[in-house]
């Protein structure tokens, strides 16, 4: 009797052990600046692993999120990315401000501990630290504008304006939008920043009015100052084109800068006729009863592709997974259709170049897709 | 033997708009010697007081300390050179124990710079000083309370630490402004005793006064101002009996 | 000519906003000599009270302005209640109830924060995208002629002033010190409510409008002055011509156009800390 | 010598807890331990010398930032570097403190809220220099006779740091010069008429104080090894004031206690409420305001007083 309970322990000792979760780090914003797109890429990200733990888990062990909140502040973000690891965290999926994520790689480096970003999408992530434990798969300021001139490229711009924000990630992106149009060989005529927290556009807009450009390029982020531009576009009657970043498919425009953007072009990582597209919100509409958008997409990817690659590499263990995930290729939510996410040749940032759309506002509603890619 | 006049004032004059409060007013204080002046109110004696000063700009006029002209400085360049001041309404620095208020008045008398403060050489200067400023305190009559908080302190208590802050800048003439108001009839003769203490010790002492009853048993010479005018100054023996005093300043005491 | 006429308008607008911001402290820095930094939070709730009453509920633009004034009366003299008269009956300093205000800029932002999604939220104009500016410029000259007259030709506005100029002597004159301190704060929080309401339409009502509102408010009281109520529009005006000239007409970079109005504070500081109206 | 002790058997401590600590644990406190070393010299700013300016971050940014442009952009040598950045942080400070000083009330107050702002936008607008909005990053201490620092003995670093700010404050605030501090904060007129020039006195307190959390700003540039615009923001700068408020303002213990508490409560609140936690902490600023003017120093001390 006392042996049968003995052995019954060991047992009992042995399956929880194997049970042992698979422990997954996210860090997001629910205070600070990227608050609006933290949120719902989490919220994705949340989706993602209850139905992974829902299909039986990744290797036989259930995943379990560690959720931080970093507030937008790039210090603490760091010491978070510690707290993760310490905590015995095997990937760190980072969702708040472009300069924390930054700040967190100084960590993950040095604990040789995997880490992406499903959302972030400054150029800079990984070309600044030669850290490759480091992954991006956001769509790139530098893939934004790629995709928008070859959409633009029937307009035969000759001479365009670029206005831009003064937050992080509104100057990062307008940095690469000016890059990729110097490349084209298409004159810049006008370059403007609207800054956070301004009461009106109208100088800017002026100003860029009176370059008479064939196009404006918008490449800000801040959704309050991007709804000034709009207004002050609508208000001088203005007819050139507008080509904006991703920025413009959340879909609080559509509520916010109504009766303003019926016309604009903008570029998405988000098709809503793909197959993956449609499944994903009747299954994420069914379990939580919101309808999600393009930013619980990302997140969902991100948790998606992490779980592929350690099951890939069939271990926990944090090399063996830096080895899978640099070998992924991963067809998922976002991106055109058939896009798969890779990253070849030794990149790190895994957004196929030709994987992105551009989507037109139809009247208030965010339209259909006009163009795939940068061809 | 009357020693070297050590603050001369020459022709001062104050205006603040239209109104004169101070009118071309002469008078001079000599070393160890306790000058009063006195006037009903509006009478120009604190406007003069803070013209010495410092605290006012004057419109025209000459003050010269110790022979120099120190009209125009700055009050803390004033108080460097030997002019220390109380006040009428007790002013201790609030968030200090007594000691260290009176070490404040000590500031132009520490000798180490900065560097050596950072450095710790000034240590030794900090404790002569403090040793120095606890015998001030004793002089005045504090001598239990240096490390009391000064909201704890009776209103004589205050006008004593004020004393006693003043005298740690070693000055050489110090102003006293109106320090009998408030004080009890035991508070003012102990006050008059340190005041002759001072003087004794050869400071100059100009002393503002209300209170007659006061200041002409200190007073060794005394002014009187009323409209912003000296009307009369001599020894308090003649002040007293002065007709243009009794009229001006006494008459409408009585009066009132 | 024609975009300096445009500019006219939307700078005469920015610059109302601005001098209602800058009204706001100059109505409690006057009795009190109390900075409330909280002001842009103010303006922040008076565009939640615009997008709940007006978007949300589509009540008449009349009616919702109404209640979202009486209810920024309300919270000003909340705000008094409950972060500065305790200390000023305390005989704390000056300081203590500027710091509980910062304090309170927090708690409202924190409050607005988790009551609301974090998205910009949408908030009606008056009279049509086109006719805004002018419709912020003619409310803002209404209560800044209302302002005036109050106090220059009422006996209420003259014991305000009597307070601005010195506390005790008012008391001893029999003004009731605690119920104007009371009125300034609720007169303080309509005119940034105020300001906030007709801005939102705008830059719409998010919960991190309020910091740029209270800065740009006061560097445009700093250039006005606090002497005199037209110094706050003067001020709000200049800042707001200066900003947007700037950008417009100035052949420097676009990102350094954004340090000119901390430029232009500066200088005022420097060289003419009084501002441009002196007290009279 | 009984002080020196004390002195030395802080350090040992302070440095011998970094060496039991978890990686986590460590960098919390490091950036604990630098958040202390800021409140301290933001409170003999503040809390004894009774200015208020919303600078202290970006000084903080300013030594920051220099070493690292001084050292890896302009390659010059680490003494150097140092020494340039404390020459550039005494430069601003007195660019902005004299003629802040000439005047009375909140001045500094604005020219420092206008300065902490100018800097962000010379950080974004600095192109290859500072690194724009991404900042800078991918550079490494320079070694000492072949050695880096790092680890643990980099949290030694910051102890000395902190150990030697305070004991610079606190001898500062033990001499003729703190009480001239503190008289300038209880009455400038009074100060003055005792023969303590109060403009001076002000600029020297800003400046120095201002240099110290450039030389603050210095050892955090090699904390997490990156230097970005979001750290030195007017953010923390309020977040900097509220702590030395809640601590006790003029206390040196009131700034170590204000910034443990307050630099902690999101690392403990967070996972229990969620982001309410900066609503909490809205209500804490207030309450301690309203409820106890001296901070938490002031309320031990009463409790201690009246137990």
């Amino acid at each position: 009797m006392k042996n049968l309970l003995a052995v019954a322990a060991a047992l009992l000792a042995a399956s929880t052990f194997a049970q042992e979760p698979i422990k997954i780090g996210v860090i997001t914003d629910r205070v600070g600046v990227s608050k609006p797109y933290s949120e719902p890429c989490t919220e994705g990200t949340v989706f993602g692993a209850a139905e992974i733990n829902r299909r039986g888990g990744v290797l036989g062990r259930k995943i379990e999120l560690l959720i931080e909140d970093d507030q937008s502040r790039p210090d603490i973000s760091a010491a978070l990315a510690r707290k993760l690891i310490d905590q015995g965290a095997v990937f760190i999926l980072s969702m708040s401000l472009t300069p924390a994520t930054q700040q967190q790689q100084t960590v993950t480096m040095e604990a040789k501990t995997p880490q992406m970003t499903p959302m972030n999408s400054g150029d800079t992530l990984t070309t600044q630290l030669p850290n490759p434990y480091f992954w991006q798969t956001g769509p790139l300021g530098s893939i934004q504008i790629a995709t928008l001139l070859a959409h633009a490229r029937a307009q035969n711009l000759k001479r365009v304006a670029l206005i831009s924000d003064n937050s992080d990630l509104g100057q990062l992106l307008a940095r690469f939008f000016r890059a990729g149009l110097e490349k084209a060989g298409i004159q810049i005529a006008a370059e403007e920043v609207v800054p956070r927290g301004a009461t009106t556009a109208e100088p800017q807009m002026q100003k860029i009015r009176a370059a008479n450009p064939d196009a404006m390029f918008m490449a800000g982020v801040l959704t309050a100052e991007n709804v000034l531009i709009f207004k002050a576009y609508r208000q001088f009657g203005l007819k050139f084109p507008i080509h904006s970043s991703y920025n413009l498919s959340v879909p609080v425009y559509m509520s916010v800068a109504k009766g303003l953007i019926d016309g604009v072009t903008f570029v998405d990582a988000y098709d809503p006729d793909k197959p993956e597209v449609k499944q994903f919100v009747a299954e994420y509409t069914k379990a939580t009863g919101k309808a999600p958008f393009n930013m619980h997409g990302y997140g969902y990817d991100g948790i998606m592709m992490v779980a592929e690659a350690i099951r890939r590499a069939g271990s926990t263990d944090k090399e063996k997974i830096r080895e899978a995930m640099q070998q992924t290729s991963y067809a998922g939510v976002m991106g055109a259709k058939g896009m798969k996410y890779r990253f070849p040749e030794g990149k790190r940032a895994g957004f196929d170049p030709d994987g992105m759309v551009v989507r037109v506002y139809e009247g208030d509603r965010q339209g259909r897709v006009v163009h795939v890619g940068q061809k | 033997m009357p020693s070297a006049a050590i603050l001369e004032v020459r022709g001062l004059t104050k205006r603040f708009g239209g109104l004169t409060a101070v009118s071309s007013l002469g008078f001079e204080v000599r070393e160890g010697e306790i000058l009063g002046m006195i006037g009903p109110n509006g009478a120009g004696k604190s406007t003069t007081f803070n013209l010495i000063a410092g605290t006012y700009a004057a419109t025209q006029g000459e003050v010269r300390f110790a022979g120099e002209q120190i009209l125009g400085l700055p009050p803390h360049r004033i108080a460097a050179r030997g002019v220390m001041r109380t006040f009428q309404h007790n002013r201790p620095f609030g968030g200090m124990p007594v000691i260290d208020n009176v070490l404040v008045g000590a500031h132009t008398r520490f000798a180490s710079g900065l560097w050596a403060v950072v450095g710790g050489r000034a240590l030794r200067e900090e404790t002569q000083r403090r040793k120095r400023a606890a015998e001030l305190i004793e002089f005045v009559g504090l001598g239990e309370l240096p490390h009391a908080d000064v909201a704890t302190l009776s209103f004589g208590q205050g006008r004593l630490l004020e004393i006693a802050r003043a005298l740690a800048g070693e000055p050489r003439l110090l102003l006293f402004d109106e320090p009998a108001a408030g004080l009890t009839l035991a508070e003012c003769e102990r006050l008059a005793g340190i005041i002759r203490g001072i003087a004794a010790r050869g400071i100059a002492v100009l002393l503002i006064e209300h209170d007659m009853h006061f200041l002409l048993p200190l007073a060794q010479r005394v002014a009187v101002l009323n409209f912003g005018v000296k009307i009369a100054d001599g020894l308090p023996e003649q002040i007293r009996n002065h007709p243009a005093v009794l009229e001006a300043y006494l008459g409408s005491h009585a009066a009132a | 000519m024609q975009d300096f006429l445009e500019l006219t308008v939307s700078a005469a607008a920015s610059g109302c906003i601005y001098g209602l911001i800058a009204l706001a402290y100059l109505l409690m820095i006057r009795p009190t000599g109390i900075i409330n930094f909280a002001v842009g939070e103010w303006a922040m709730v008076g565009a939640f009270g615009g997008y709940l009453l007006l978007s949300k509920f589509e009540w008449p633009y009349p009616l919702g302005m109404a209640a979202v004034l009486v209810f920024m009366l309300v919270i000003g003299w909340l705000t008094e209640r409950i972060a500065v008269r305790p200390l000023v009956e305390r005989g704390a300093p000056l300081l203590a109830p500027i710091l509980a205000l910062l304090g309170m800029l927090v708690v409202f932002r924190e409050a607005i924060s988790v009551s609301f999604a974090p998205d910009p939220h949408p908030v009606p104009y008056a009279l049509g995208i086109q006719r805004q500016s002018f419709f912020i410029i003619a409310v803002t000259s209404v209560v800044f002629i209302g302002v005036w007259l109050f106090f220059e030709r009422t006996i209420a506005g003259k014991s305000f002033e009597a307070v601005a100029i010195h506390r005790r002597a008012a008391a001893l004159m029999g003004i009731n010190l605690s119920r104007v301190t009371a009125l300034s704060f609720a007169a303080g929080a309509g005119a940034a409510g105020l300001a906030g309401l007709l801005v939102s339409p705008n830059v719409s009502a998010h919960y991190l409008m309020g910091v740029p509102l209270a800065i740009q408010g006061f560097t445009a009281l700093v250039i006005g002055g606090v002497g005199r109520v037209e110094g706050a529009l003067l001020g709000g005006l200049l800042l707001a011509f200066a900003e947007q000239l700037t950008v417009r007409y100035a052949p420097i970079p676009a990102g350094y156009a954004q340090g000119v109005p901390l430029l232009l504070l500066m200088l005022f500081l420097l060289l003419r800390p009084t501002g441009l109206l002196r007290a009279k | 010598m009984s002080s020196l002790l004390r002195w030395l058997g802080a350090a040992l401590l302070l440095a011998g807890a970094a060496f039991l600590l978890s990686d986590y644990h460590n960098d919390v406190y490091r950036k604990l331990l630098l958040w202390v070393t800021l409140a301290l010299s933001y409170n003999f700013l503040f809390g004894i010398c009774g200015q208020i300016a919303f600078s202290h971050f970006a000084f903080y940014g300013i030594g920051a930032y220099s070493v690292v442009i001084f050292l890896f952009q302009f390659h010059l040598p680490f003494p150097l570097a140092i020494l340039l950045g404390i020459a550039l942080c005494i430069l601003f400070a007195l660019a902005v403190a004299i003629p802040s000083a000439r005047l009375e009330g909140f001045y500094l107050a604005l020219a420092t809220l206008a300065l902490a702002q100018l800097f962000i936008v010379v950080l974004n607008e600095g192109g290859a220099v500072t690194g724009g909005p991404g900042g800078l990053a991918n550079y490494k201490l320079p070694e000492f006779l072949g050695t880096r620092i790092r680890g643990p003995w980099y949290t030694a670093v910051i102890v000395l740091l902190l150990l030697g700010t305070l004991a610079v404050l606190w001898r500062l605030d033990r001499s003729w010069f703190g009480r001239a501090c503190r008289a300038v904060r209880d009455n400038p007129e009074v100060a003055a008429a005792m023969g303590v020039d109060v403009a001076r006195t002000k600029v020297t307190a800003f400046t120095l104080t201002s240099a110290l959390a450039g030389i603050a700003g210095m050892v955090y540039a090699f904390v997490d090894n990156t230097v970005n615009p979001p750290i030195f923001g007017l953010d923390n700068a309020f977040l900097l004031l509220f702590m030395v408020i809640v601590g006790g303002a003029g206390r040196h213990a009131g700034a170590i206690i204000g910034a443990a508490l307050l630099f902690l409560v999101p690392f403990v609140l967070s996972p229990l409420i969620g982001h309410h936690h900066v609503l909490v902490f809205g209500v804490l600023v207030v309450a301690a305001i309203l409820l106890q003017p001296r901070g938490l120093v002031g309320l031990y001390d009463a409790i201690r007083r009246h137990p």
